[in-house]
């Protein structure tokens, strides 16, 4: 069973992967993209870890509605409010128990990446978070390992992919051939939930 | 990085302040990110309320003011604005007579201003919103196209409507009309550079240009070695009539904005307008008003945008109208 | 070359017909090269007639209207404009009062409109001519100062007051009184690239800038690394306070020009102008009016310049009178 | 004796050498003025040539004069209305001899550059054209040869000077190193009148 402590270290580690990997996210949003996807998702963890640090919220679900109302709140772009909706989601999903189990989360997620395709109107082959949460989150079936490491494989196979959501559609046969930043932030998600389950 | 700047993070900050300082008329509240017409709600009006990425300066936030938007909302350096913005600015100026949201198409700026509208509407506001598309440079359906130039007509033509006092059903309705009514064509000759990022989004070798880009910095569709002046505006022109408006008299007069991409100076885009305007003539599209000048920017890209809106009588008296903005001032 | 032109040669001809074809207001003599206000003759005023080199836009044709000039001459890309020209421009504006050159401190400007002032008044045209070096960055006496961002302040206020049927000696003295109430000092982030030359017209390497430069593309005084905008600000204030203007009231208010050189974004020019806001009111010098934008630019060259004009309320009010020009306007 | 024909070849060297030379003039004028120096010669020698096909003026004083006033017309800036200014008085001090003596030329030129100088109100060694036309049109008592090379000489000399007047005087010290664009185009001038006179 997972209590709210593992939720707030999952959100500590995404923000330290976030950190760390700033720079590269803005470099691949850069021949796709607008150039910005580090410094967005830099600002909206800093601020969840902020947050979190501040009102502690007690239970899993509250750990992940208020980190996603934080990103909504501080992001902006596309991934503010996909990444909040995931999380959000996710957060309602698991509702206000004060632990939670390892199949729970893993349905709870099922369906935070569902409301992202809905919001988002997009599905894997888009060429966009999608493509690493989606195959991530399956894997989970597997092992949190098997999770970080499909979502990590899922990013990748995004550079062969042609855009049909995001600003790198907006490139057409151009965006080929480039790592979609929002399934390489994505990876870094599932990577830190990996992470911290050990 | 040739930037004059304090730090990449305190950009928007900063200028949010510069604007402060220089229009009083404004009420610009830095730390929220909302600058609001001082007035807004004074007249009893529709409130018009826009936003989105930095980095396209006058809009939006040059444009608000008598005759035009009545808050708007600037986010990061081409990072859409968050919900909280626009919820801010959206009870900042209701009048009791509800608000429009202006959005460029973009998946941020509709997210956003669609959870904005959302929580407005939770708190009992009555918000319309418009979507602007009008950039025929991106291939599929219209609903794909990105906003771009056109966001200045229809803030203008809808703010006038505002102003004289039209109920929100008719300046949501005109402001369509316009989105409808209006294509947009982009070229590059130089990347701009984000402060965040701090080099080029792009490698353009001198000598290429970038046809069909967007106000981003994304690249364009294609790669071209670099032409005149003339062929460009050709280029551009007909790529515009070539997708043809959802609405507005199809042989009518348009209203054309030839816009500066930032750093094309002013000499240049003067030169290339009177292209455009020949262009024009030689396929019998008479221009009944235009305006030239960097209106919807992209950092300190080089390069230029075309703007066509098929505008009827109602349009023209409406563009004609009176508006005092920082950027944008005629008739009073 | 990244540039939006059809040729080298054609540049200034093309923008004109650019400018004739946006303005129907402004009668454009493309072939002689003078913009004039269409009714120009019509109220009977004195007519307010300034020139220079192209390549500085909206300067000076983007100010010719109602309350501003009454006809401008636009010379090649950074060279003075010839005396033909000044001449016809003078001829076209006269309607028996008289007609005032305003005239930046160039060798070339001074020396041509000379010539022009000389073959006027052989023609029994009556002229008077003032000279605008508001420039603090160049060494040596107030006579051999350059013109720059002042020209502005100069043509806008004397405008005015040729609106309002002042006689000739006495917009003559206003333009004068303005013009040593004033000072400048510019920045460099990057030179510029003449359509002539095709390359930039100095090398300055990333990271560093250059202080006190002027608006033709020379390199300025001093290169020192890159710094913060607030730095900037500071230099560039204290730069123009440490040299005490001719006259306006020694501690009274300020017009400020906060210019951009053509190629910094409206974004980074707004967080300069808060700076310099900032430093203004630290050194106790209160702000009565800005204005942020580019006005006087250097083509495509980042950076930016600050003026300063010591104001009294006759000159404040000159300054608030309608004005309506394609770059200036407002009040009417 | 000097007659009209004399001084049109002159006129038509001058154009050739500046053709020729243009862009050297531009590049000299970037890093100590404003890179124009090399357009507005052209685009002035170029209508003088044009003007003195169409109008054929018959006296060695009326060349000169509508030379001037040529340049003048068409040049603009600094250097406009001083080369206009040395042409058309060393063509007013010929009058309206139909040949003239070389002596007569060289104190017709000595009365042109004086003119430069009080229109300019400048003197040798603040880093002008008058470098090159002062030490030139002195060496015109020697020879046209000598002459030519005086000026050469005399715009080279100005590398090391520090200038005084013109755009170059905006530079204080950073003026030094750089050769005069106008001094350049002078000893052009003066380099046409000797190779015309053989
Ligand atoms: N419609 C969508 N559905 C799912 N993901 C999307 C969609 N649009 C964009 N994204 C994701 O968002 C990422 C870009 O995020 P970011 O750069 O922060 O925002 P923006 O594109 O507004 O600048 C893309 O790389 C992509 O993975
Ligand atoms: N006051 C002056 N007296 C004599 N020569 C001058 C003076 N000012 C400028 N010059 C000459 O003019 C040259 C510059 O000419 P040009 O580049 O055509 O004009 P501008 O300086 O207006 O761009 C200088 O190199 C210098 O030789
Ligand atoms: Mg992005
Ligand atoms: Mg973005
Ligand atoms: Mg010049
Ligand atoms: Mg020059």
């Amino acid at each position: 069973m997972r209590d709210a402590d593992f939720f707030r270290r999952w959100m500590a580690a995404t923000a330290a992967a976030v950190e760390q990997e700033a720079d590269r996210l803005t470099e691949l949003d850069s021949p796709i993209g607008d150039a910005d996807h580090g410094v967005n998702m830099l600002r909206g963890f800093t601020a969840v870890r902020e947050v979190l640090d501040a009102e502690g919220p007690g239970t899993p679900g509250a750990v992940l509605r208020l980190a996603g109302r934080t990103l909504i709140s501080t992001v902006g772009g596309a991934s503010g409010p996909l990444y909040g909706t995931l999380l959000r989601r996710t957060g309602k999903e698991l509702g206000e128990a004060a632990e939670v189990s390892d199949d729970a989360l893993r349905e709870a997620l099922y369906a935070g990446v569902g409301a992202v395709a809905q919001l988002g109107g997009s599905a894997p082959g888009d060429k966009t978070m999608l493509d690493a949460l989606v195959p991530g989150v399956a894997a989970l079936s597997t092992s949190y390992r098997a999770a970080g490491d499909a979502a990590q494989d899922g990013a990748q196979a995004t550079v062969p992919m042609l855009a049909r959501k995001g600003r790198a559609r907006y490139l057409g046969e151009r965006s080929i051939g480039h790592q979609d930043p929002g399934a390489t932030s994505a990876a870094l998600l599932l990577g830190a939930l990996a992470e911290v389950a050990g | 990085m040739r930037m004059l700047i304090n730090s990449p993070e305190t950009v928007v900050a900063d200028a949010l302040r510069g604007m402060a300082a220089a229009h009083p008329e404004l009420q610009v509240d830095v730390e929220r990110r909302v600058v609001v017409r001082r007035d807004a709600r004074a007249g009893g009006r529709v409130g018009l309320v826009s936003g989105g990425g930095s980095g396209h300066e006058p809009l939006h936030g040059g444009f608000v003011g008598y005759g035009m938007l009545s808050a708007a909302c600037p986010g990061e350096v081409f990072t859409s604005p968050v919900p909280d913005q626009m919820l801010r600015a959206a009870t900042a100026v209701d009048a009791g007579q509800g608000v429009l949201f202006v959005v460029k198409n973009y998946t941020g700026d509709v997210l956003n201003f669609e959870m904005a509208a959302e929580l407005a509407e939770e708190e009992g506001l009555r918000i319309e919103r418009v979507l602007v598309n009008d950039d025929v440079a991106v291939p599929g359906s219209p609903a794909e196209r990105r906003g771009t130039g056109a966001t200045l007509f229809v803030e203008k033509i809808a703010g006038a409507a505002a102003e004289e006092g039209a109920p929100l059903e008719r300046v949501a309705a005109l402001a369509r009309r316009v989105a409808e009514s209006s294509r947009s064509f982009g070229v590059a000759l130089s990347a701009c550079t984000t402060p965040a990022k701090g080099s080029p989004t792009f490698d353009l070798p001198d000598g290429e240009l970038e046809l069909g880009i967007g106000i981003h910095g994304e690249p364009g569709r294609e790669r071209r070695p670099m032409m005149p002046a003339r062929e460009i505006a050709r280029l551009a022109v007909d790529a515009v009539l070539a997708e043809p408006a959802e609405a507005g008299p199809a042989d009518g007069p348009v209203l054309a904005l030839v816009n500066g991409m930032g750093a094309t100076p002013l000499l240049e885009l003067y030169g290339f307008h009177a292209e455009v305007a020949a262009v024009l003539a030689e396929r019998g599209v008479p221009v009944a008003r235009a305006l030239v000048g960097n209106y919807v920017t992209s950092l300190d890209m080089a390069g230029c945008s075309v703007t066509l809106c098929r505008a009827d009588e109602e349009l023209l008296r409406l563009w004609d109208a009176p508006v005092q903005t920082p950027a944008l001032r005629w008739g009073r």
